[in-house]
């Protein structure tokens, strides 16, 4: 048993519990229905901009952009211009590849000794692949649950959400009724490259030696998030219309408890909560500061255009003079060139 | 609140080992928690009137019919019950047919010879779905969206119809139609009691397996007056047993094995 | 925060009020709307049935679920009748059974489907309105 | 490695641009399909399957040729195969993912796809080919990556390919046997209903996949520093040669019984496709074509003079290659269901939005080929420079 | 080569990448012979006016720190992180995904779990936490933070200096995280609390006073020099003898001290010098050598920002006095580092001199356009590219090359192709090491950043397996006898490297092969390379 996951799951449980006794016995709907949500939210908006002003109060000093390809020098030298961009509209596309598509990540490779003693770097793409597949049904799930919140519902969030449904699975067995409601891949495939990612950090003995609790609790967390909105939707089917009253309350700032809602919806909410007030103090901040990175937000330029760092303050130097002072009588020795002859013979 | 949700959830199973098992109906535990006033049993059962077989079949006989004319308002019961499409362009390509009429060297063309009687090259011969006791169509299909029933009828299941027609390149009799496309717009009127189809699916006669569920013979046995005999292969006493016990009958393509249900008195 | 000097400011601040706008997305688009749960119509026959297969509580958040079941063993096994808790009979028929009563889809289904933005295919094969036409 | 595909010369991208343009216009073609139904295509009641199965089928056999390069390479220790066998895998890997495709388009539902693995029927044909497919498709990808790999860091491939390798010669030969008795099994379809059909699919198969291959590996020689080398082109074409005899002696097996043997179930499928039948025969001129191909193919390519000289050899390959594909990916679906089981005769003939989804899908499969081959010829030309 | 070294075949075999089972922040600091570098000498502390300077010994328990030496750190990592987002951001967002775990020389050639660049970064990062965020604050070690005691400290200066601040992890990172970044910012803190090494200290001193590392003085300077001159008339029978000092000269060219001074990278010198008289012969090009700014190298770069600042300003200084219109640069690595990506912020702009125009091919160099300084592979190739040099390869034929990009003109500047170009022309048989170990994902040398001291050899051959290992490489298959490179760190380093893990291959400068295939007006024919072996042909006579 690992402490540090173990740390993490058992904190994960007690939110649950928490949630979970506060409504079934304790009632209290007022506080995870309203005001958990609410802090949560205001925490969340105000704590990301705190973050990123605090980052943006530390100037960049120097132009310091790691260059993962030829840079622009003569004209007949094919420049890599998103690897090394020298423009500002190639920095964009290298910032868009990387926040969109994980570019850098996508390098990733393996290191491994062979026999003969001869090192080898292989393909290791699992590690992006969950992290696109984590990253980017994330997003869609996040959208998707935009119909609570909106109404109309927009016609792009009805596009998604039948391009998320489109393969269906419909089964029924002794146990389980899946098909209606119809089933969104994103949820599905958020779960998986969660296992995948939890199972990683837990059994590369690299990543585990590396992980602190606070790495396995987002995991832990969405993933009580995801299961507990799989079970919504699959297994315990909720009223959803009388959620989305409720939604609607809280968007419109006329919050009303719905009735019929069980508890594992208060769960889910509670856990969501959680999740975006924690976001601000933790590593979760790396959605916001990978646009800060001054290694991939910057051109690489600055033999072209001057860099002006805003604290540049004037050092001690050894001047020429005082070197020419120092070593006069030698280098007129040597035939070397000086500013001022000896002036009374050394 | 919670525990609807948990009792609705468990109840499938209880749902699913009434249908399986036709025992009785199979206590919740979870639900009776706290409901102990409510009855906590349910059932699915089949209707009392239902008409039961172990291998329904279908004698027609074709002195009874003497041109297309006297087809017609079998085929358009059938296909009016049942929301079959009348596509008219493109007649032969895109068409949906459960029932039809064609010539005795189409509808039997391992028999036809180039010498035939008078009667029997000109007499329309319907045809359908044999409902084969032995179905290359359902040993095709890779979804067991079609099934054979207990009795005996060879079934589609829209809902789960991939379309990939392998069970109409299967079909020996060339029983099976596929929409094409939506055929709605080409239903004259819909019968709101029978779905249509949806673009994408395979559909045949079901020897009106909605009709037997409530006790009624299928509608073209119902509309042939008396022409087309409907009944329980297995069972010796039957209508249809008694006709093949007197008449001399051919089916089709019986060479390839499949056994069709369907007999035809000539 | 050491100075109160912002470096970047525009592009930090375009950044922070993009991220604003998009999280505070659900509130302004919903600005000024009230948009409270649909409210069913009832047809007459409905409101004299006064019950339906489940309870009410149970038909709202898992009619779907049932539908499922019904359409299973209908079609798979055959079996077509239901008799529920309260030990009434009925037939597992959309059609026959639940638009039967609820002939209003309408007014009945669609308005919380739509406010939910479900669409269920349902009503791609099963008819609630024989006359109309495409 | 898979970066090495994402940088290239003008040429390369130009040439990846064109092919993403054609697969746009194929998947705006197949959108319009999605909406609007498989009524699109030339498809009917009678002559259910067309182009789509037609290609898949074809392709089936392009993808099992790659054992071809397998058994002499790894069974028989022919060490020239090494250089070019990962492009017979790679060809497999390309042709294999447009088999799946083209089932997919195929289908009317293809949103319930799942069914075949949410439902599995071991009774049905089609569910065995999902699984063959599919794991051959898995089978190459991980051999020929790791044998790639491998090649790039110069160390030995990882001990557990091998076996892979090894399973992956006799899942060649169940793809394509398992894709014939897709039609084979099938009673009332006389055309189909002979046991040499997988035989003769898999030697076809043998002859089309190859003679690809050869033009692909001149095509190589010529666009890029790698040489397959000429020892290992003329070994290919040798299999080539072997292939098409076997394939047209097939045939030529089942006319012989199809027409001394007289049973019009089974005649009068060939009448029509070799001479017409009431009137009816659109693909008569196309068969004929196929087997004049394949006859001047087999001239061309037993001679070894002609054989050895590499510019006839792109003229036999061509009429090999062509020839197999009018064989099975025309006449082949078309022949068996015309005239059907009624015996009435309705042709098919597709249509352009039909053509237009396939093209889509070929250059979809043309895309992953040329990514893959460029990964190829990068590795070589890396380890070679 | 140190004589305690295991051999070859023992140190690969005792490298062990198994994942200890103790967590890091359990695991005390292990100070070990060999893998460090000797402490700073007061002297050289004391010449630059840096903090506490004082004679101490790592493997002693007292390390002679001030006494508020927490506060000083806390401080001074608070100071920093007002002053640099990298720092800031990069403290903050790391989510230990691992993809860097692997990429460094160090932890693939050591085994050690805190040489991934991650846990290198962790070391600042946990004590940051504790101090500076409020996650750390409240959650303590679960939030991964951890409180400043001395035993972090030493771990501190014994991993700082154990990173090459090469860039490879920042590749990978998908944040673009740089370990160098945080590395050099650990040893501006270590700093200012007098914990340097004196492989550093003491050359940084050197070239504060006389202008480069090794401190020789204006005279000597000229001394080896004009050796070179003689060398190269024994060789080809021109005289190359350049100018010094020289005021109205039309560019000043600046190499690292190394080149002057110490082998190979004499040979490379020489080459320098062949080439900048071909071209006055040819095309009247004027170029001097300045014995104050004689120093490319800047050591500064690895003690502080601000060190880097004040020895790097001599070449602008000296380019001013002399008046010149632009400065080319020779081969080095952080000395481009440097010009690339600090010079003109910290000492610009240098609007006394003209944007750099090739005044024999009329090229602009538009990329150097602000910073005003050229880098020679780019000049050369750029000639090369107009055929204005006569060359003959044939006369490379004996060398089988492979080229080395060195990490700092690979990650801190983008130079991959020019070099590449230059050799490809001045010599025949030209192979490339595996594709993934070469220009962006190039391995370090494991001596960078002033690691490459004689005390710390085990060091520096762990770290630099990864590259030898690709070096042996294409020594078994293609017969590669030549590791050719553009920087004096790697000419230093690379020698020793070759010989322990791949003996037979030998190490070059780019401009050494240049002058090796350089028809010079009215040479005489040569029978020797610049190193005095035999021209290929004509060992048999």
């Amino acid at each position: 048993m690992n402490s540090k996951y173990m740390f993490s799951l058992v904190a994960v449980i007690i939110l649950f519990l928490l949630a979970y006794i506060g409504i079934e016995t304790a009632g209290l709907y007022t506080l995870f229905g309203i005001w958990i949500p609410y802090a949560a939210v205001f925490i969340f908006a105000v704590g990301v901009v705190y973050r990123v002003v605090d980052w943006a109060q530390s100037p960049v000093p120097f132009r310091i952009p790691t260059t993962c390809g030829q840079q622009k020098s003569l004209p007949w030298i094919r420049h890599a211009s998103i690897d090394n961009p020298a423009e500002n509209n190639n920095v964009v596309l290298r910032m868009f590849l990387e926040v969109v598509f994980f570019r850098s990540l996508f390098r990733n490779m393996r290191f491994d000794f062979n026999k003969g003693n001869k090192f080898s770097y292989e393909w290791e793409k699992w590690l992006w692949v969950g992290a696109i597949a984590f990253h980017w049904t994330l997003f869609v799930v996040v959208v998707r649950h935009l119909r609570f919140f909106t109404e109309p519902v927009p016609l792009c969030i009805q596009w998604l959400e039948t391009l998320d449904s489109f393969l269906r699975v419909e089964f029924m067995t002794d146990f389980l009724q899946i098909g209606l409601p119809g089933v969104f891949m994103s949820g599905l495939v958020l779960l998986a490259a969660l296992i995948y990612l939890l199972l990683r950090r837990m059994f590369i003995p690299q990543v585990n030696y590396i992980s602190f609790s606070a790495d396995f609790f987002p995991l832990f967390l969405i993933m009580g998030i995801a299961l507990s909105g799989l079970f919504m939707r699959y297994l315990a089917k909720v009223d959803i219309v009388a959620i989305k009253a409720f939604t609607m309350g809280l968007v419109t700032f006329h919050p009303v408890i719905p009735e019929g809602v069980g508890s594992v919806f208060y769960v889910h909410l509670f856990f969501v909560s959680i999740l975006l007030a924690y976001f601000p103090f933790s590593k979760l901040m790396h959605a916001g500061g990978v646009f800060l990175s001054p290694t991939r937000n910057m051109a690489n330029n600055s033999r072209a255009e001057r860099h002006v760092n805003p604290w540049n303050y004037p050092v001690k130097v050894h001047t020429y003079e005082e070197y020419e002072d120092e070593f006069r009588e030698k280098m007129i020795e040597a035939g070397l060139p000086v500013e001022k002859e000896l002036t009374n013979g050394g | 609140m919670m525990q609807s949700s948990r009792r609705n959830f468990l109840k499938i199973a209880g749902l699913s080992a009434v249908g399986i098992s036709g025992a009785k109906p199979v206590l919740d535990a979870f639900a009776a928690e706290g409901h102990g006033d409510e009855r906590t049993e349910f059932e699915i059962r089949k209707n009392e009137k239902a008409l039961t077989a172990q291998q329904w079949g279908m004698v027609i006989d074709t002195r009874k019919f003497e041109s297309a004319a006297d087809l017609e308002p079998l085929i358009e019961a059938c296909h009016s019950l049942h929301n079959v499409p009348h596509i008219d362009e493109n007649k032969v390509r895109h068409e949906v047919k459960w029932i039809w009429e064609d010539e005795y060297k189409h509808v039997f063309p391992t028999l036809a010879g180039k010498f035939v009687d008078e009667r029997t090259e000109h007499l329309p011969f319907l045809a359908l779905c044999n409902h084969c006791e032995n179905p290359p169509c359902v040993r095709a299909c890779p979804t067991k969206a079609t099934f054979k029933r207990e009795d005996g009828i060879v079934l589609m299941d829209f809902h789960r119809c991939i379309g990939c027609r392998f069970c109409m390149a299967a079909c020996p009799y060339g029983s099976r139609s596929f929409n094409f496309k939506d055929p709605r717009p080409f239903i004259k009127e819909r019968n709101p009691e029978f779905p249509t189809r949806m673009k994408g699916v395979v559909e045949k006669c079901n020897f009106c397996a909605e009709r037997l569920a409530v006790g009624k013979k299928p509608a073209c046995v119902e509309a042939s007056n008396g022409a087309i005999a409907f009944g329980d292969m297995n069972d010796p006493e039957s209508e249809v047993r008694e006709l093949l016990k007197s008449n001399y009958t051919i089916r089709r393509k019986k060479g390839l094995g499949t056994e069709p249900a369907v007999y035809y008195i000539v | 925060m050491a100075n109160n000097k912002m470096y970047d400011k525009g592009k930090i601040v375009a950044g922070l009020v993009i991220f604003a706008v998009m999280i505070t997305f659900p509130f302004w688009f919903n600005l000024g709307k009230a948009a409270p749960a649909p409210e069913l119509k009832l047809t007459e026959k409905a409101k004299a049935a006064k019950e339906c297969v489940l309870e009410k509580a149970e038909m709202k958040a898992g009619h779907m679920q049932l539908l499922d079941i019904w359409r299973e063993k209908v079609v798979r096994e055959g079996s077509r009748e239901y008799v529920n808790t309260k030990g009434k009979t009925y037939q597992m028929s959309l059609s026959k059974t639940c638009l039967d009563c609820h002939s209003n889809k309408a007014e009945f289904c669609d308005r919380c489907h739509d406010y939910a933005s479900v669409n269920p295919y349902c009503w791609d094969c099963h008819i609630d309105n024989p006359k109309e036409k495409k | 490695m898979l970066e090495t595909a994402l940088k290239g010369n003008k040429g390369y991208y130009r040439w990846m641009a064109a092919i993403v343009a054609v697969i746009g216009v194929g998947f705006a073609c197949y959108l319009w399909q999605l909406k609007d139904g498989l009524g699109i295509t030339g498809m009917s009641r009678d002559v259910s399957w067309g182009f789509y199965i037609a290609q898949f089928t074809f392709l089936v056999g392009v993808a099992a040729s790659a054992v071809m390069l397998v058994i002499p390479y790894y069974l028989h220790n022919y060490k020239a195969f090494g250089k070019i066998a990962i492009l017979g895998e790679f060809l497999a890997v390309a042709s294999v993912s447009m088999c799946l495709m083209f089932i997919l388009a195929d289908l009317g539902q293809p949103m319930r796809a799942l069914n075949m693995i949410l439902h599995p029927t071991p009774g049905s044909v089609l569910f065995w080919d999902m699984i063959v497919l599919n794991g051959y498709l898995f089978l190459n990808i991980v051999i020929g990556w790791k044998v790639l790999e491998a090649e790039r860091n110069e160390v030995m491939v990882a001990g557990w390919v091998k076996p892979l390798i090894y399973l992956s010669v006799p899942w060649a030969v169940s793809i394509h046997t398992v894709t014939a008795f897709l039609y084979c099994g099938l009673p009332g379809r006389g055309f189909w209903l002979t046991a040499i059909l997988a035989p003769r699919f898999l030697a076809s198969a043998f002859a089309a996949g190859p003679s690809l291959l050869i033009l692909l590996c001149l095509l190589i020689r010529k666009i890029t520093n790698f040489d397959p080398g000429r020892e290992q082109i003329q070994s290919l074409a040798k299999i080539v040669t072997y292939a098409i005899i076997m394939n047209v002696f097939f045939f030529l097996c089942e006319v012989f019984v199809v027409f001394y043997s007289g049973i019009p179930e089974h005649m009068d499928h060939f009448k029509y496709l070799f001479v017409g039948l009431h009137g009816h025969g659109v693909l008569v001129p196309w068969m004929w074509t196929s087997m004049g191909l394949m006859a001047l193919a087999i001239l061309l390519l037993v001679n070894p003079a002609t054989r050895k000289d590499e510019s006839v050899l792109v003229v036999a390959c061509i009429c090999v290659f062509v020839g197999t594909w009018i064989d099975k990916g025309l006449g082949m679906i078309s022949g068996g269901f015309v005239p059907n089981p009624l015996h009435h005769v309705n042709e098919y003939v597709p249509t352009t939005p039909e053509i237009v989804i396939a093209i889509g899908i070929y250059a979809t499969g043309i895309f992953i080929l040329s990514v893959l081959f460029k990964i190829v010829v990068t590795v070589k030309e890396e380890v070679s420079a | 080569m140190a004589d305690d070294l295991l051999k070859p075949d023992e140190q690969l075999g005792a490298i062990d990448h198994k994942i200890p089972k103790k967590g890091w922040m359990d695991t005390p600091v292990n100070i070990r012979k060999g893998m460090y570098c000797y402490a700073s000498n007061p002297k050289s502390v004391e010449y630059l006016s840096l903090p506490n300077a004082r004679k101490w010994n790592p493997l002693e328990e007292d390390w002679k720190l001030p006494e508020n030496w927490k506060e000083i750190i806390y401080e001074g990592l608070r100071e920093r992180l007002d002053r640099f987002r990298s720092l800031k951001v990069f403290m903050d967002i790391c989510v230990r995904c691992g993809a860097c775990a692997d990429k460094c020389h160090f932890f693939i050639g050591t085994g050690d779990p805190k040489n991934m660049p991650v846990l290198r970064a962790e070391l600042l990062r946990s004590v940051y936490r504790n101090d500076f965020t409020l996650a750390g604050k409240i959650l303590g070690s679960v939030a991964g933070a951890r409180e400043m005691t001395l035993d972090v400290l030493k771990e501190w200066w014994y991993y700082f200096y154990q990173c090459t601040e090469c860039r490879r992890c920042s590749v990978f990172c998908p944040y673009g995280i740089d370990t160098a970044e945080i590395t050099i910012i650990g040893r501006e803190l270590l700093n200012l609390i007098g914990l340097n090494i004196d492989w550093i200290a003491t050359p940084v001193a050197n070239c504060y006073r006389t202008g480069n590392h090794l401190g020789i003085q204006p005279h000597a300077f000229k001394d080896m020099l004009d050796f070179f001159v003689e060398d190269v008339e024994d060789i080809t029978g021109v005289n190359v003898e350049p100018t010094y000092n020289k005021k109205g000269a039309d560019i000043l060219f600046i190499t690292p001290s190394g080149d002057v001074f110490a082998d190979p990278g004499t040979y490379t010198c020489m080459g320098y010098m062949m080439l900048f008289k071909y071209l006055k012969e040819r095309y009247g090009f004027d170029v001097t050598w300045s014995t104050y700014a004689s120093e490319g190298g800047n050591f500064g770069f690895f003690t502080s920002h601000e060190t880097m600042k004040r020895l790097n300003s001599k070449m602008y200084a000296e380019a001013k006095r002399l008046g010149v219109k632009w400065i080319l640069g020779g081969e080095c690595g952080h000395m481009w580092r440097v010009i690339n990506q600090y010079m003109d912020t910290m000492n610009g702009p240098a609007d006394f001199m003209e944007e750099p125009v090739s005044p024999i091919t009329g090229t602009k160099f538009e990329n150097a356009k602000s910073t005003k300084m050229v880098h020679i592979a780019e000049f050369i190739a750029d000639l090369i590219k107009h055929d204005k040099l006569e060359l003959d390869p044939r006369r490379n034929d004996n060398l089988k090359v492979t080229f080395h990009d060195s990490c700092n003109p690979a990650r801190g500047m983008g130079m991959l192709d020019e070099p590449r170009y230059v050799i490809q022309n001045v010599c025949n048989h030209f192979y490339e090491m595996p594709a993934n170990t070469i220009r962006e994902n190039t391995f370090c040398c494991g001596s960078g950043a002033g690691l490459n001291a004689g005390e710390n050899m085990e060091l520096r051959m762990a770290g630099g397996l990864p590259r030898a290992n690709a070096v042996k490489h294409v020594h078994e298959k293609h017969g590669v006898n030549t590791l050719a490179c553009v920087c004096a760190v790697d000419r230093a380093a690379l020698p020793p490297l070759m010989e322990y893990w791949v003996p037979g291959v030998e190490v070059i400068g780019m401009t050494e092969m240049v002058g090796n295939a350089l028809i010079m007006p009215g040479e005489k024919e040569r029978d020797t390379d610049l190193r005095g072996e035999p021209l290929p042909g004509t060992e048999e006579e």
